[in-house]
């Protein structure tokens, strides 16, 4: 962490009913003193690659962001469009009522105080120009209405708050009327690609995806010699050689992961988790070079780009032939892949209704989509007795589960992780109930914000989060902080780091690896990450 | 004498006051605000003659004068056209034996005459101090400034029945359900009640307003029933009273009964 | 300030005009018949016109914002209120949301409170806004005793049990106390809490006023200036019967009563208001959680530009080769367009 | 945490259900009494209040408990007592909310209950006794939540809390007293007109109370993980027992007034209740019967053994509150009206639909005793010992036996 | 237009709400006419004028209660016309409007309004038919 910037107790003098005098319709970003709350705009050459409009040099901080002359009327036909195709959309401009429910839902709100972060006021941006276009009362009234005209400063306001919401969908929850400020972000973020304003975060991870197959841009060689490397790894823990095939066609199922999985820390103690898992059962899998990324920052794009990067998964299934397709743990993964990919590129036709090639169990939620979530996997696994696990193996973590935003708000995943993670733990502590499923608080840096140069939002949007933990870090003496989603593994260390020092992060599969018994296995005397397990004495001492 | 610390004279002090003031409230309390003191110049009382109403055992002439007027209900009568579901009955006035009456007297028939054998005509006793005003927690029943007589107010009456559990005497009575279908006639003059409210005597004030006398005295052939004002010392109540004893019930219990009985 | 008071204002002018206007006889015509019809239309017709505004846009995608555990392994109990897996599902978490505000009771209060971040019960607004609509409920019932000849069976059991505390004469409702209680509760909280009354329109607090407005003429013709209650209904049913006309005697207040729900109804359509209509259409929670068993069709799925397996295998050729991963001989290399199955594209 | 409510089990769901059941069945009697009039009651001219007011009288002794748990605990410091007391106002709250509904019901004219409010009346003890049921009721709604929310937030209370418990303890004493000076202000009324009366309603108060408030935590115990201690509970057992004493011990006076001065009015009731008086006796058993459970229950209770035996202490604290629901629920405003003020007697006896009502009421009661409970339990259960947390939470949620069981369904 | 087999039907019946009155009241026989409560044959003038009892008359009466039944007052005085009246419903009102289906009812049932005066007052008509 940083040892300059502001300590944590700065950070939580947060004023929540301290309000501006001044009324929100004036657009008011200062970028210069909000340094650290914003990140930089995209490279030109990945716009170029992807051939997006208005690729240039700019910065935030600029006066003028080089927009193209005509960029209002690209924004105004752009949003007629998505009024047009989405209904959320049109109806979430019309119908809030500024109950205000969802104030002080917002991490973003709660950490920063920042009254544009409340998710009404963040829906009222792009409202208030929606008005002064599209009703009556706005064009005629103006600002009485609540209405006002898309200027530059308008725009740059945009830029500051869709790029400072994750897309975490927890207002939506609390709403009467279930307006999702998700699908909100979505469309501003669409029409800001439209003039070529967005952030080098998530276009460059598009870019990359969409030419090497993964974000981190990791090309079929060192995709492979990773993998390898993780086998050579586990087979030091465990004492058992795992293979993991690579673009093998004829097999069964097509394991698709976040490719951080197998690059990033810690990550890859889940992936050795993964690989641990496969072997000891059996599973005729194969992994794909091409398709080698599960997370999809299009979704953080626009709708056409998270089908053109999501379109690889099921021509590369149909590629190699494999019957349905598993997914490894991720978040906004399994947003795309449960909310979206069969309606943008599906009829999955070629592929057979998932089946688990051990149990038998017929996954009946994924019949059409054709993928199974891990996690509902190894349930079943588990449940019908085809693995073995020793719990005592965890016994060195005091362990809470952090509910992933989009598995929790976008597919109602909540109890599959609980069921492994307490099969898999003897110490298993729940954050207090206003921030754990349905209601789970964001990590903070999601919806492509988990880079650097906006440190101090992230900090401050994942404070809610990071304070849960310490709750039970304070309380039960939680160490582990577990999760299953590749950005929360990802941007969850540097927060624990920064706010509850001494939690680690790891995502449920990990410590399913670590439980796992296996079939010829050595006594492990380290977990996944290496780390001693407790001895028989120190467990009697901890009893 | 040892002095007392300021401390101990200020506490002492403060009991005498906050005693005496209690005092105060709790009489306050006790009393209806509206209760006239001596200076009404109406005090309307009934004078009793029982022997005069022994006469005539069968004789009903002021119950259903009073009960027809007042349109008071008559709930399963039987053959005689007697109440038989005594407990619902409504009564304003109506007749009980020595021991019923006073029966704290119980036992001495030496004291009382032959008022032993006779009966006793009941009703409402328009205390003075009336303990059913006292608890109504609405002032739906209340003592009329202007001439001692209790009033009910049917419009106001919550049901809650504290009066009945306040009356010494057993005068009031219940609607216990609608009485409109058991009033044998009605007299259209004067309305019937609803159910759920109490209602009992009023000394036919709506006939005093008219200048007529209560009905029920104006039925009794006998003249077994007086009524008038006490304060007036040329009316007849008063006359008689100053003559002849009269007991009143439950004069122990400081309700100042105006329903004097008259000892033969 | 100006934002409160500019509404208030045209509210109370509203009712002045009324009030004027109903105290000329030559202009009874234009607030008792002319402006109520035009309200009525303007609203019927802009109610349909914003529906079917909505309505004309598609849903391309299932975005169940799902609260509750998905149904997945049989053994594991799903929610099916809080995350439908099928259309009885949705059925009841709609009528949940519709009939007792379901989502705005899981509101709570976030705070800090030194370093630790505290949720509170925040059951108010929950409270105040059911307690408001229906209140409103009831009074529009109760008022078809206006509208309707001869008065149907539930008006006068509605009216009982409404005005079962004998208060007053005519007793008063309790739906005319909670309403007012409920709409100054309302209004406050837009003033006293910070962030309410910083996101707060104009367009939040002239609907309050108009509603308060029109409780308040409707309050003082029941219990302080009575108007011709017989007049009012003989109006009314004129107008329902499409022979309207205006009798003598209709009192002026009565004119500011029907000025403020003629605005309210004109303004209905217009306004947030129309979330009476829009929260049956919210695609958050009136779709199924059924993404992966059944497929949801998006009618406007147009084709994409895709980098293909063969473009990649291109240009990754040598490293594969190197790397041993096995390559695909068999391939057409044009680039691909992501299709648009199962839709018009 | 009002959300627990909508977290259960199948059981706390079929309780409710029971409970709803109860109270449509309730409703349903309320009906038909609110059509026919109170003539639907075994009550009469005679006896002009029964079961309804005599529930009101027993509650308002029930809600009782709060002050005794909360007494020792604030004011002395006992700190066995800080799980229960919140227990012990939130069972103040649901009995004063069935005082509050059985005089309600009890009215001939309900529609016109606020002219109670509209035109008080400064002489009438029923205005007090309102204001002070309604203050108690408050104090310990606020209070109450207060303190959970604290709980819940593992923060200690705020400051003005304080004074209002201070409050809480005199006002908890004034509610038996006016409600004892609803009767005891009678002329005419011997059996009520003694000057112990608010005393025996105190004592009577704080043995029912405290003995239902055990009996509830008992049952809490078993079917769910919250535990006050059973050290605590004994130790309310403890004042259970000396109240109870005392409250046999008022009762003899006034058999000893009665009696000895052979004051007719003064002998009657008690000679009606306990032997019968001119051929009526009804009572006679019941009464006999609350003699001697509670002479029985206090001896036992007097034994340590019967206190440490979890079941003979319930069973115990069971014979003391149907004894005294008795002597105050049935026999003491029965005995009041009894003979009747002309020395006849009529006896009562409720009648079914009286009884559907009075358990409507209680089944309201119940449910908001449950949902108060449900709450605190939640809460509670959150925050528990590492171990004892995370057995509660496998059992509410899904340990796989449970989940096969519901699914099995 | 999209979902249109919920939609539709959906607008129709909110439609179909605001016409509800209108059918129901041709379906119920047309429109009644405002009622005509039958005047007193042998009065021309009531305690005040026709248009303020017409308004006011329950207030009056309450007021009336009131005074009889709480103030011993059981005159009054008509500011309209300055005559006296001896306060009573029944002995009063009911003298001149002996006919209550007629003249009370036939506009407590057009508006939909049931007092409950008739629960104790007496309608000396209906009670000697």
């Amino acid at each position: 962490m940083p040892e300059k910037g502001p300590k944590p107790e700065d950070l939580l003098r947060v004023e929540h009913n301290k309000l501006p005098e001044k009324d929100w319709l004036e657009p008011d970003v200062d970028f210069k003193a909000k340094h650290g709350n914003y990140c930089y705009p995209s490279k030109p050459k990945m716009l170029e690659y992807l051939g997006m409009p208005n690729p240039r040099q700019w910065r935030p901080a600029d006066d003028d962001w080089k927009l193209p002359p005509d960029w209002q009327e690209i924004i105004y036909k752009g949003m007629q469009e998505r009024l047009d195709r989405f209904r959320s959309f049109k109806l979430f401009m019309d119908i809030c009522v500024r109950c205000g429910a969802c104030a002080d839902k917002c991490h973003f709100f709660i950490g920063s105080g920042d009254p544009k972060n409340m998710p009404v006021m963040r829906a009222e941006l792009l409202r208030s120009v929606y008005r002064r276009q599209h009703t009556t009362a706005g064009k005629v009234l103006g600002k009485f209405a609540g209405a006002r005209d898309l200027t530059e400063d308008v725009l740059k306001e945009w830029f500051y708050y869709f790029y400072q919401c994750t897309e975490c969908r927890r207002c939506s929850v609390f709403c009467p009327y279930g307006i999702d400020t998700a699908e909100i972000t979505m469309m501003g973020r669409e029409l800001l690609n439209l003039v070529g304003v967005n952030i080098n975060w998530v276009m460059e991870p598009v870019a990359n995806c969409y030419r090497t197959g993964n974000h981190l841009g990791i090309q079929p060689h060192t995709f492979k010699d990773n993998i390898e490397f993780a086998a050579d790894d586990l087979a030091d823990i465990t004492g058992v050689k795992v293979e993991v095939p690579i673009n093998k066609k004829g097999a069964e199922i097509l394991f698709v992961t976040p490719s951080a999985d197998y690059f990033g820390s810690p990550h890859y103690y889940t992936f050795l988790g993964y690989m641990a898992l496969f072997h000891e059962i059996g599973l005729d899998y194969t992994m794909s070079a091409f398709a080698s990324e599960g997370g999809n920052f299009g979704l953080f794009t626009s709708h056409e780009m998270m089908k053109r990067l999501n379109a690889k998964i099921y021509a590369e299934a149909k590629r190699l032939g494999v019957k349905w397709i598993l997914g490894g743990e991720c978040g906004h993964m399994w947003r795309v892949l449960h909310q979206y990919m069969d309606t943008m590129n599906g009829p999955a036709d070629f592929l057979e209704e998932p089946v688990s090639p051990l149990t038998g169990t017929r996954f009946e939620n994924a019949t059409s989509t054709k993928m199974v979530h891990i996690s509902e996997f190894t349930a079943d696994l588990l449940r019908e007795g085809k693995i073995k696990l020793d719990p005592s193996r965890n016994d060195h973590f005091r362990v809470t589960y952090h509910d992933s935003c989009n598995p929790a708000r976008a597919m109602g995943l909540f109890e599959e992780p609980r069921y492994l993670l307490r099969s898999s733990c003897n110490n298993f502590f729940e954050m207090p109930e206003s921030t754990i499923r349905e209601r789970t608080f964001c990590c903070g840096s999601g919806s492509g914000l988990g880079t650097d140069e906006n440190l101090e939002a992230r900090l401050r949007g994942g404070m809610p989060r990071a304070n849960a933990v310490q709750y039970v870090h304070e309380k039960h003496g939680v160490n582990l902080l577990t999760c299953m989603c590749a950005i929360d593994k990802a941007t969850l260390p540097p927060l624990m780091e920064y706010w509850v020092p001494g939690v680690e992060v790891a995502g449920v599969h990990e410590l399913v690896g670590n439980a796992l018994v296996m079939k010829g296995e050595g006594e492990r005397t380290t977990d996944l990450r290496g780390t001693p397990l407790l001895t028989k004495e120190e467990v009697t001492a901890n009893v | 004498m040892r002095r007392l610390s300021r401390r101990q004279f200020l506490s002492i002090g403060g009991l005498v006051v906050v005693g005496a003031s209690a005092s105060q409230v709790m009489s306050a309390l006790a009393r209806d605000e509206k209760a006239p003191v001596a200076t009404a110049t109406i005090r309307y009382a009934m004078v009793i003659d029982p022997a005069k109403c022994a006469q005539d055992p069968t004789c009903r002439d002021c119950i259903d004068a009073c009960h027809k007027i007042h349109n008071v209900p008559l709930f399963a009568p039987n053959a005689q056209g007697e109440e038989t579901d005594k407990a619902h009955e409504i009564k304003w006035i109506w007749k009980a034996t020595f021991e019923e009456a006073f029966d704290e007297q119980e036992g001495d028939n030496y004291a009382t005459g032959g008022m032993k054998e006779q009966p006793m005509m009941l009703l409402c006793n328009h205390c003075d101090n009336p303990p059913c005003v006292r608890v109504c927690p609405t002032q739906a029943t209340w003592k009329r400034a202007s001439d001692g007589i209790v009033m009910m107010d049917f419009h106001r009456c919550i049901g809650c029945r504290f009066c009945m559990s306040g009356c010494p005497y057993g005068s009031r009575s219940f609607n216990f359900r609608d009485p409109r279908p058991f009033v044998q006639e009605i007299n259209t003059s004067f309305p019937t009640r609803t159910k759920g409210v109490v209602e009992k005597c009023n000394f036919c004030e709506e006939r005093l307003a008219q200048g007529q006398p209560p009905a029920c005295v104006e039925a009794c052939r006998q003249k077994a029933l007086v009524f008038g004002n006490l304060e007036d010392p040329n009316s007849e109540a008063h006359k008689i009273l100053a003559e002849r004893l009269a007991l009143r019930r439950k004069e122990h219990l400081g309700t100042r009964p105006q329903a004097y009985y008259i000892t033969s | 300030m100006a934002k409160m008071l500019y509404p208030f204002l045209i509210v109370v002018a509203l009712a002045l005009v009324g009030y004027a206007g109903g105290s000329l006889p030559a202009l009874q015509v234009v607030f008792g018949i002319i402006i109520p019809y035009i309200a009525m239309a303007a609203f019927v017709a802009g109610f349909a016109y914003r529906m079917l505004g909505w309505v004309r846009s598609p849903v391309p995608f299932r975005i169940t914002t799902t609260a509750g555990q998905q149904r997945s392994l049989p053994w594991i109990k799903a929610n099916n209120l809080e995350a439908p897996a099928n259309k009885l599902g949705v059925l009841g978490r709609m009528a949940l949301e519709v009939l007792l505000f379901r989502s705005l009771f899981r509101n709570t209060s976030a705070g800090l409170r030194g370093k630790r971040l505290l949720f509170g019960e925040e059951k108010l607004l929950w409270a105040g806004g059911l307690l408001f609509h229906y209140s409103f409920l009831v009074i529009i019932l109760r008022h078809t005793r206006f509208f309707l000849d001869p008065v149907p069976f539930f008006v006068p059991w509605l009216q009982a049990v409404d005005g079962f505390f004998q208060v007053g004469v005519p007793a008063m409702y309790i739906t005319t106390a909670t309403i007012l209680v409920a709409l100054l509760f309302l209004f406050a909280r837009r003033v006293v809490m910070p962030q309410i009354r910083y996101i707060s329109l104009p367009a939040d607090y002239f609907p309050l006023f108009l509603i308060l407005g029109i409780g308040t003429t409707g309050v003082l013709m029941r219990h302080f200036f009575r108007v011709d209650i017989e007049a009012v209904k003989e109006l009314a049913l004129s107008l329902v019967v499409l022979q309207p006309r205006i009798p003598a005697n209709v009192g002026p207040l009565f004119f500011a009563h029907l000025a403020l729900v003629s605005s309210l109804l004109v303004y209905f359509p217009l306004s947030k208001l129309m979330h009476m209509g829009g929260i049956f259409l919210s695609p958050t929670r009136n779709l199924t959680n059924d993404n992966r068993r059944r497929r949801h069709v998006n009618p406007w799925n147009y084709p994409v530009p895709t980098h293909s397996y063969a473009e990649w295998q291109e240009e990754f050729k040598e490293k594969l080769e190197m790397a041993g991963i096995p390559l695909d001989e068999d391939l057409d290399h044009k680039p691909e367009m992501a299709a648009a199955r199962g839709g018009h594209a | 945490m009002i959300d627990h409510l909508l977290h259960g089990g199948p059981r706390y769901w079929a309780w409710l259900a029971f409970l709803c059941v109860v109270i449509a069945i309730g409703f349903g009697c309320y009906y038909y009494q609110l059509d026919y009039g109170l003539g639907v009651t075994g009550m009469s001219r005679d006896v002009s209040w029964g079961f309804y007011i005599a529930q009101f009288t027993f509650l308002v002794g029930v809600a009782a408990s709060g002050v005794m748990v909360v007494l020792p605990y604030y004011l002395h410091h006992y700190k066995m007592f800080g799980k229960i007391t919140i227990m012990g106002e939130f069972l103040a709250v649901a009995a004063v909310t069935m005082c509050v509904l059985f005089v309600v019901v009890d009215l001939g004219q309900p529609s016109r209950v606020l002219n109670v409010l509209l035109y008080p009346t400064l002489n009438s003890v029923m205005f007090y006794d309102i204001i002070v049921l309604s203050g108690y009721l408050l104090i310990n709604i606020v209070v109450g939540w207060t303190m959970l929310t604290a709980e819940s937030n593992e923060l200690p209370p705020p400051a003005w809390v304080k004074p209002l418990i201070y409050i809480s303890i005199p006002w908890a004493i004034s509610i038996h007293t006016v409600t004892a000076f609803l009767y005891s202000g009678l002329p005419g009324r011997d059996y009520w007109l003694t000057a112990i009366m608010a005393p025996r309603f105190l004592a009577s108060a704080f043995a029912s109370g405290p003995a239902l408030l055990i009996l509830i935590a008992l049952i809490l115990r078993r079917v769910t993980s919250f535990d006050p201690g059973l050290p605590a509970l004994r130790k309310i057992g403890t004042i259970v027992t000396y109240a109870m004493i005392v409250n046999i011990f008022f009762v003899l006076m006034e058999f000893f007034t009665g009696f000895y001065s052979q004051a007719p009015g003064h002998m009657a009731s008690l000679q009606y209740l306990f032997f019968g008086l001119d051929g009526y006796g009804r009572l006679v058993p019941f009464m006999w019967l609350a003699a001697v459970l509670g002479i029985g229950a206090v001896i036992a209770l007097l034994f340590q053994r019967v206190k440490q035996d979890e079941r003979l202490f319930a069973l115990a604290l069971g014979a003391i509150f149907v004894a005294t629901w008795i002597d105050k629920g049935l026999g003491l405003i029965v005995g009041g009206f009894t003979p009747n003020p002309l020395g006849d007697i009529t006896e009562y006896a409720p009648t079914l639909p009286e009884l559907g009502v009075t358990l409507g009421v209680y089944g309201i009661g119940f449910l908001v005793l449950t949902v108060l409970y449900k709450i605190t339990v939640g809460v509670r259960e959150a925050q528990l010992s590492p171990e004892t947390a995370q057995q509660a939470a496998t059992a509410e949620q899904a340990s796989p036996e449970q989940l096969v069981a519901e699914a099995a369904h | 237009m999209y979902d249109g087999k919920y939609i539709v039907p959906g607008l129709l019946i909110f439609l179909a709400v605001f016409f509800i009155p209108t059918a129901y009241t041709y379906a119920t026989g047309g429109p009644s006419q405002p009622p005509k409560p039958a005047l007193p044959a042998n009065e021309t003038q009531c305690v005040e004028s026709k248009d303020w009892m017409r308004d006011n008359h329950m207030q009056l009466l309450v007021q009336w209660r009131e005074d009889v039944v709480r103030n011993n007052d059981r005159t009054y005085t008509s500011f309209t016309y300055n005559k006296q009246y001896k306060k009573s419903l029944t002995n009063t009102c009911l003298k001149c409007h002996d006919n209550k289906q007629d003249f009370c009812d036939s506009c407590h049932t057009y508006a939909g309004v049931s007092p409950n005066c008739w629960d104790c007052h007496n309608v000396p008509k209906e009670v000697s038919s």
